[in-house]
């Protein structure tokens, strides 16, 4: 990979940064004096001028070659000894993809807050936290090491629990903002685990090719351990392990300093650098160092309790896209925070966050690649949330909650297909879904205030009339997701299922086969709850409005203005945009199949040219790709004609039947999947109450235990100084106070000759001198 | 060794307290004869104070503008001898290991000092003056004090020097809790609690640390080889730190005569560890620091938890490792293991705390343990990483315990559960609140990640493998630490807000001033902490490279 | 007979006795004065004899000058004691004057 | 002058002297005492006569006799009220101090008898006013100009002493001195409400 310098790049996360700190910091005050187009407008177009920035870069990357990223390096943000962390960002066609999608579609997010957000008390608020999510998503996105992606990382991590954290004063809401944060820590752990693993695996496996002469000056600090254990070996091992990544002291400064010079001087000393550096935390390091076969068998031949390292690293990174991208076992957090305003599940919890996971493990799949175990455990995981989140979507009411679902259940889908080894396919599926995702997330946000704020769909309906835009928008978007063929959805959905069949990365018995079933049992299941939800929401009558009811015989046209209004122009713009990506946003990946040119496929190429070899696949003949793509098409028909058939303009009785059914196995089924499969009680039970049981235990060992044996040994130290003290008090006291009461007595004596008369005085004058003399004589005598 | 400059600059900075503590004195001297009335008595303190600090301050940042970062010898070094007959000197000088520690104090007493005055705010209790009204120029005297001892502690080169001005800092400590802390009370299990008991107890335990490394001591000196003193006289013993790590690379501990049967250096390396350790403090010794942080007043919460534990985590550096690091390959596991313990089990205590000031006293246990599973791990990123969380715990916890000094002045409570909603009514301090627990729990871009990450990727290449299972243990501390963080977030801030608290105001000029400055720097060294690595690498890394030689192989 | 130093210093020393024994038993103020002055006038008249007997020159007389005039002083400041004594307590009784009591 | 005669008016003088020091001390009436002591001036006067300390003589009459004493009766005027003159001068245990006092002079008697110190007069006169005007601007100039400083210190003194405050300022002054000891308040304006006057000086004291 050649670096070209592109000295903009930084700007890129800057411009929403600057409006976050403004909304933040000024926003309040700016709000009450100058009204909230004052706010919103500045935040509003720093994303725009970021998209513009980015746009630029990305015309600058596609004209410079397959094999060329763009980097920007601003200082050395941990550089400690031979670890080198920097403040640096890169642009290569992967990240060209995402930072397009996310500053385009958080641009428009952004257009659509405006009209969503109005009249809301903490505009300013719910603007600086959409921006500072902005940048956080565009570090994440753009950073070229694991650190600082990992600042962008729990930076959206952040911003999501301040988001659905939005409406603070209902508790729930504010429960549901902690939960996101905190479900996703414990991916976080995984993530840093696997990051570390990973850095002192490399390490290692790059040690044989270690520079001997330099061996004398660095190895200096571990040798030590090694002569407390006389171990020639071992000691060999850390000499070399240091010296390896040991550039230490010296070399290591030189490095920075060819770093600076790359910044300032351009291409070729950027690629000079390249030779260099091959300590840090960078992926472009990782990737390179793994290039070599010895230092990848060196990496591959490491084992940690029992497994081999690279897995372990692999599960672990995966553990943290879980936590990110909601999949099982820690999705939990993804359906409960719809409590966050509307555009906020849109962009956070559609299109942007949420997709982190499957970025950062297409970054890595040279690292992926190597292990088919964790390969296999991805996809599977992937299979199966598809699979559970899509049941559990089929029986909500609440349109946001099945919206949620669906976003989990096509992350699930983006994993088999990272698991599978097709990750252009994931990417893809990755930007037709944030485009018909956050249309259908925006489409429901329309018509959840058009409803005034009502979110059950058994209090909607017949929207069609009444909302026009909203409703076309939003079939176009189910459509998409369904996999109608010609729709975004179904070039990328299509494509997954293909690949998920096809490929030979997976060591399940059956191969592909058993994903591709999950996989298109789940797009079936996905496409029938998507037209229930629109069938629902926006055919028949309408059927909210206790206010309509309530208002409507006392006011003649008030009863009009309780029903649904469709949005102004500002979101209903947005939508239409949306849709018509959601539309036409496939196109670029064409299938093979068509013998059409898959230009998406050809864009990424380059980025995971260094994983392609290592993939194999099953190798299965047109034929069989044209059957499935059939079966695809029929099954997404299939789930239409079904949620049409039962949920049309709220006649067929069927539903109501089933959900009255009074035989046991159905209604135990139901409230089963209804309750999420009772996931977060078993978490509450198993992992949440252990915990707070176990810090209540602590703390009272604390005070009750290693405390009281403080002031136990306190107590005893006061009985032995109280004896001591009694001692004190009778005896040795009891001289002192002696003397001293001798005194106070004396000194009450003689206070009474001091009369204060002056002639008692001139008296004892006299008295004294007669005493004097007398005295002088009896000595003279 | 050659040190690299004479300076009178680190004299100054001692000292210049004491030349504070002394126009107090005077002015209180004078106080009849001048006429003056206790208010003005107690604006002189205030401004003496205030001048003291920022002096203090001023001349750090001269120093670390002269500072060199390239060379890990001593500098601003000035060396005179003191008592002959014992060979002990006046020395100080600084290295990396002490210079971003004496920068921290000045900056962490200024602050300190802003949040010990009553300016600009309505804080008055009503039946007990608020502690910043009582009894000023004391207060003020022993706030300078402490200061003295503090920095003296971090810049002095000569054991005995060293010694003595870490007790000159335990003494205006006990007072400051004992008399301007909270008053005695019963608590719900009839013990008494309060000021004077927290004060004793962080008294005692800290003396009895220090009596272990007194005796260690004085087995050093008497062991140590003859040396020569400054002024060019031959001394049989020495007390000089420079000259006891020259000995001791020399071998001279590691094959000094065993105490009891047990290894010289292991038997003086654990006393010095137990002194230093409860200061850090380190489970099993850590139950003074609840106490003392929760009846502390908050200007000296602040600086317990953003300085002294700090010397705790300097004393093992400056003498464990540096001159005893002969045992630390046989004590790193145990270290770890410590550090690990208290990581997890501060992080878990804290969840069950009720009272805000007591969870975040507790934070700081669990946030030290990082220091020590850092030194332990024997990596320079172990090492930097440590270095570094001490300088961000002195940050960020000054910011948390300024935190709760603002809701305590108001509410009169600290109970946890008894607030919510506060966000609606005081939004600044929520926002302050939220910045000071992100960068506790260690949020990346913020100062608490960069120290945190450094401690677990330094301790995970630790030779000994052991170290990567503390990790995997240590590492779920980032867990239950967010989830405490946010669960008090949630109580305190969110949700409905409770009646009683409708007339708390927000943020005043005097509490923005003392937080503000944190908060910014909080940030900068979260995207840009090279100033601090720059200041303290190069020490480090010569430290770390002279281990093997204190073995003595 | 020849009149000696001794003579004088006989008749001086009961001028001192009587004085003293003014100061003590007088309860008035004024009266103590009194016994002031004839202490003084007993110590001046010493002076005097001596210089006269002994050293033959004008040194006791000029001391006894000055013991003159710090008599005069010491009188007017002592009356002006009395007077505001007097013009605070409406008496001069020595025995009412116990501010000095231990 | 013969001996006998110097013995002769010795003697009367010394007499004249003693019984007028007598009479202060012993006389019931103040104003009789005043007059005693004038009488032991003049006497002293002659005694330093008799010494030919001619100036000093007249100096004694000068200042004492005429100013001092005329300074006391002052004292005596405005402080005694004339009806009582009577009971004005009261004596306070008077036996004992008779004891002590004649103690001491007898011990001093004694000393003068008994002392070497037999010398006659020494003969001649010892200089006229002239001599000592030298003396005191010669070799005591400086003595001389502290007691005059001395006397000005007293003088100023004396006057601001006896000014007096204004009455507010005299009251104020006198309070603490009645807070000291309540009971023997003897002002007639205040004796009226002793028990009042008594509560708040024991607050104070306590």
């Amino acid at each position: 990979m050649e670096l070209q310098t592109f000295n903009t790049l930084w700007l890129i996360p800057l411009f929403p940064l600057l409006g976050a700190a403004y909304a933040g910091l000024l926003g309040k005050r700016i709000h009450r004096r100058y009204g909230e187009l004052a706010v919103s407008l500045p935040t509003v177009i720093m994303p725009w001028i970021s998209f513009a920035v980015a746009v630029s870069a990305v015309v600058t990357l596609a004209q410079a070659g397959p094999e060329v990223a763009l980097y920007n390096r601003l200082w050395t943000w941990i550089g400690v000894d031979w670890m080198q962390a920097d403040m640096a960002f890169l642009v290569d066609r992967l990240s060209a993809v995402m930072i397009l999608v996310v500053t385009f579609v958080g641009s428009l997010i952004h257009v659509y807050s405006l009209g969503y957000m109005k009249g809301d008390p903490g505009y300013w608020r719910f603007f600086a936290y959409l921006n500072l999510f902005m940048f956080s998503m565009l570090v994440l996105v753009l950073g070229d090491n694991f650190l600082l992606m990992f600042v962008g990382w729990e930076g959206v991590g952040l911003c999501s629990y301040l988001l659905i954290s939005y409406y603070y004063r209902e508790r729930d809401k504010a429960a549901a903002g902690m939960k996101a944060f905190i479900v996703n820590r414990v991916g976080d752990f995984g993530f840093t685990l696997g990051v570390f693993l990973l850095f002192w695996g490399l390490a290692a496996a790059n040690s044989p090719s270690y520079n001997p002469s330099i061996q004398a000056t660095t190895a200096a600090p571990v040798v030590k351990r090694a002569s407390a254990k006389p171990d020639p070996a071992k000691l060999a091992e850390h000499v070399a392990f240091q010296a390896s990544w040991g550039l230490a002291g010296a070399p290591c400064r030189s490095h920075q300093a060819l770093g600076r010079a790359s910044t300032l001087g351009g291409h070729a000393q950027g690629h000079h650098v390249e030779g260099h550096a091959t300590t840090s935390l960078a992926f472009r390091h990782v990737e390179r160092l793994l290039e070599d076969p010895v230092k990848r068998e060196g990496l591959l031949s490491q084992n940690v309790l029992g497994l081999s390292l690279v897995t372990l690293v692999g599960l672990l990174l995966f553990l943290g896209a879980t936590g990110k991208s909601a999949q099982i076992p820690l999705y939990v957090w993804l359906p409960d925070a719809m409590a966050g305003p509307t555009p906020v599940s849109a962009l956070i919890h559609a299109a942007t966050m949420v997709t982190a996971g499957v970025y950062m493990l297409s970054r890595l799949h040279f690292l992926m690649a190597l292990t088919p175990v964790a390969m296999t455990v991805v996809a599977t995981v992937g299979a199966l949330t598809a699979f559970f989140a899509a049941t559990i979507g089929l029986f909500q009411y609440d349109i946001k909650k099945v919206l949620a679902y669906s976003t989990v259940s096509q992350l699930g889908f983006m994993f088999v297909a990272v698991g599978s080894g097709a990750f252009w396919v994931a990417i893809f599926h990755l930007m037709t879904h944030a485009f018909f995702k956050a249309c259908l997330f925006l489409g429901s946000g329309s018509v959840i205030m058009g409803c005034h704020h009502e979110q059950d769909m058994r209090l909607m309906g017949g929207l069609r009339k009444l909302m026009p835009v909203t409703a076309i928008t939003y079939f176009i978007s189910s459509a998409a997701i369904a996999g109608f063929p010609l729709f975004s959805g179904f070039f990328s959905k299509d494509e997954i299922l293909w690949k998920a069949f096809d490929t030979g990365n997976v060591i399940l018995p059956g191969g592909g086969f058993v994903l591709w079933l999950l996989a298109a049992v789940a797009a079936l299941m996905t496409s029938f709850y998507m037209f229930r939800s629109y069938y629902m929401t926006f055919s028949g009558e309408y059927r909210g409005g206790h206010a309509h009811e309530a208002h409507g015989h006392d006011e003649a046209h008030g009863a009009h203005g309780h029903l649904p209004r469709e949005s102004p122009k500002t979101m209903t713009i947005v939508l239409g945009i949306l849709a018509a990506l959601a539309l036409a946003g496939g196109y670029v990946g064409l299938p093979h199949l068509w013998h059409l040119p898959n230009l998406f496929e050809h864009w990424l190429a380059p980025v995971f040219e260094g994983s392609a070899h290592t993939l194999k696949w099953a190798g299965y003949g047109h034929g069989l790709e044209w059957g499935l793509m059939i079966t695809s098409i029929l099954i997404a028909f299939a789930g239409f004609f079904a949620a049409r058939w039962l949920y049309r303009d709220h006649r067929n009785p069927t539903p109501q039947k089933i959900l009255d059914s009074d035989r046991r196995l159905v209604r135990g089924v139901h409230r089963w999947v209804f309750n999420k499969y009772y996931v977060d009680e078993l978490y509450q039970k198993t992992v949440i109450q252990p915990t707070l049981v176990l810090s209540r235990a602590l703390s009272i060992f604390d005070t009750g235990f290693i405390d009281a044996i403080v002031n136990l040994v306190g107590l005893i130290g006061r009985l032995f100084s109280m004896l001591q003290g009694w001692i004190d008090r009778t005896f040795i006291d009891g001289l002192v106070n002696l003397v001293g009461d001798t005194v106070m007595n004396a000194g009450r004596a003689l206070r009474r000759v001091q009369t204060g008369r002056l002639q008692a005085y001139v008296y004892s004058l006299v008295a004294g001198s007669l005493l004097m003399v007398v005295a002088a004589w009896l000595m003279a005598a | 060794m050659n040190y690299q400059t004479n300076s009178y600059l680190l004299t100054w900075m001692i000292f210049t307290p004491a030349i504070g503590i002394g126009v107090i004195l005077a002015a209180l001297g004078l106080r009849a004869r001048l006429n003056l009335a206790q208010r003005q008595i107690d604006q002189i303190a205030r401004g003496v104070g205030f001048a003291a600090t920022l002096m203090v301050g001023a001349l750090s940042l001269v120093l670390w503008s002269r500072y060199d970062s390239g060379s890990s010898a001593l500098q601003f070094v000035h060396h005179f001898v003191w008592m002959r007959s014992w060979n002990i000197e006046y020395f100080v000088g600084i290295d990396g290991l002490s210079v971003a520690l004496v920068i921290l104090t000045a900056l962490t007493f200024i602050i300190a000092m802003i949040a010990s005055v009553p300016w600009w705010g309505k804080i008055e209790d009503g039946h007990h003056p608020h502690f910043s009204k009582r009894r000023v120029s004391g207060y003020i005297i022993l706030f300078l004090l402490l200061e003295m001892g503090v920095l003296g502690t971090f810049c002095a080169q000569d054991f005995f020097l060293f010694y003595v001005f870490w007790e000159v800092m335990l003494l205006p400590m006990y007072f400051l809790i004992g008399v301007w802390g909270a008053p005695p009370r019963v608590d719900e299990q009839g013990r008494v609690r309060g000021g004077p008991y927290a004060a004793i107890k962080f008294f005692l335990y800290t003396l009895a640390g220090s009596v272990l490394m007194l005796l260690a001591m004085i087995a050093v000196y008497y062991t140590s080889g003859p040396s020569t003193l400054v002024d060019g006289t031959k001394a049989l013993h020495t007390f000089s730190i420079p000259a006891l790590t020259q000995m001791a690379q020399a071998g001279l501990f590691a094959h000094a005569a065993p105490i009891l049967g047990v290894d010289f250096v292991k038997i003086i390396f654990v006393a010095l560890f137990l002194g230093f350790a409860v200061k850090v403090p380190m489970f099993p010794f850590h139950t003074w620091l609840p106490d003392a942080h929760v009846d502390a007043p908050t200007p000296i919460s602040v600086i317990l938890a953003g300085i002294l534990l700090k010397t705790g985590g300097y004393g093992i550096l400056r003498f464990d490792v540096q001159i005893f690091g002969g045992a630390l390959a046989w004590a790193a596991g145990a270290i770890g293991a410590l550090g690990v313990i208290s990581i997890l089990y501060g992080a878990f205590v804290c969840m069950a705390q009720k009272d805000l000031k007591k969870l975040i006293a507790y934070s700081s246990v669990s946030h030290m343990g990082f220091v020590l599973l850092g030194i332990a791990a024997l990596t320079p990123q172990g090492m930097t990483g440590a270095m570094f969380q001490m300088i961000s715990h002195g940050v960020v916890s000054a910011m948390l315990f300024l935190l709760v000094g603002v809701i305590y002045d108001r509410a009169h409570t600290r109970d946890i559960e008894g607030f919510g909603g506060l966000a609606a009514q005081m939004p600044e301090y929520t926002g302050l609140t939220g910045l000071a627990f992100m960068a506790s729990l260690g949020l990346p871009g913020l100062a608490g990640f960069v120290g945190e990450i450094l401690v677990f990727l330094g301790a995970f290449g630790a030779a000994d493998t052991a170290f990567r299972g503390y990790v995997a243990v240590a590492a779920l501390s980032v867990i239950v630490t967010a989830g405490y963080y946010l669960w008090t977030m949630h109580r305190m801030f969110l949700g409905e807000l409770n009646k009683k608290w409708e007339g708390l105001w927000d943020m005043n000029w005097r509490e923005r001033l003392a937080l503000y400055p944190l908060a910014v720097l909080t940030i900068v060294l979260g995207f840009y902490p090279a100033p601090v690595f720059a200041l303290v690498d190069t020490s480090l890394h010569s430290l770390l490279a002279a281990l093997p030689r204190l073995v003595g192989g | 007979m020849i009149i000696g130093l001794n003579h004088f210093q006989v008749v001086s020393a009961l001028l001192f006795g009587l004085g003293l024994l003014t100061i003590i038993t007088r309860r008035n103020a004024v009266a103590v004065l009194m016994g002031v002055e004839l202490v003084l006038n007993a110590g001046l008249v010493n002076l005097v004899a001596i210089s006269r007997y002994q050293t033959g020159g004008l040194d006791g007389q000029i001391f006894a000058l000055f013991g003159v005039v710090l008599a005069a002083a010491e009188a007017v400041v002592a009356l002006a004691i009395v007077l505001q004594l007097f013009r605070a307590r409406r008496s001069v009784d020595t025995i009412d004057v116990t501010d000095m009591r231990g | 002058m013969s001996d006998t005669l110097v013995a002769v008016v010795f003697y009367g003088l010394a007499i004249f002297t003693l019984s007028g020091a007598a009479l202060v001390a012993f006389s019931r009436n103040i104003v009789h005492s005043a007059f005693a002591l004038f009488a032991t001036f003049v006497g002293v006067a002659g005694l330093y006569a008799l010494m030919s300390a001619n100036l000093l003589a007249v100096i004694q009459l000068l200042v004492y006799a005429g100013g001092i004493l005329v300074l006391i009766l002052f004292a005596v005027m405005l402080t005694s009220r004339i009806d009582e003159a009577r009971v004005s001068n009261h004596a306070w245990g008077r036996q004992p101090a008779a004891w002590a006092v004649g103690g001491l002079t007898a011990i001093l008697i004694y000393v003068a008898v008994k002392a070497p110190l037999k010398a006659p007069m020494i003969k001649g006169a010892l200089g006229g006013p002239a001599a000592f005007g030298d003396a005191l601007l010669g070799p005591y100039v400086l003595p001389f100009e502290i007691i005059s400083m001395l006397l000005l210190a007293a003088l100023i003194g004396a006057v601001t002493l006896a000014r007096g405050r204004d009455a507010a300022e005299a009251a104020k002054l006198a309070k603490p001195a009645e807070a000291a000891a309540p009971v023997q308040a003897a002002e007639p304006a205040q004796a009226a409400e002793p028990a009042e006057a008594a509560e708040p000086a024991e607050e104070v004291n306590a």
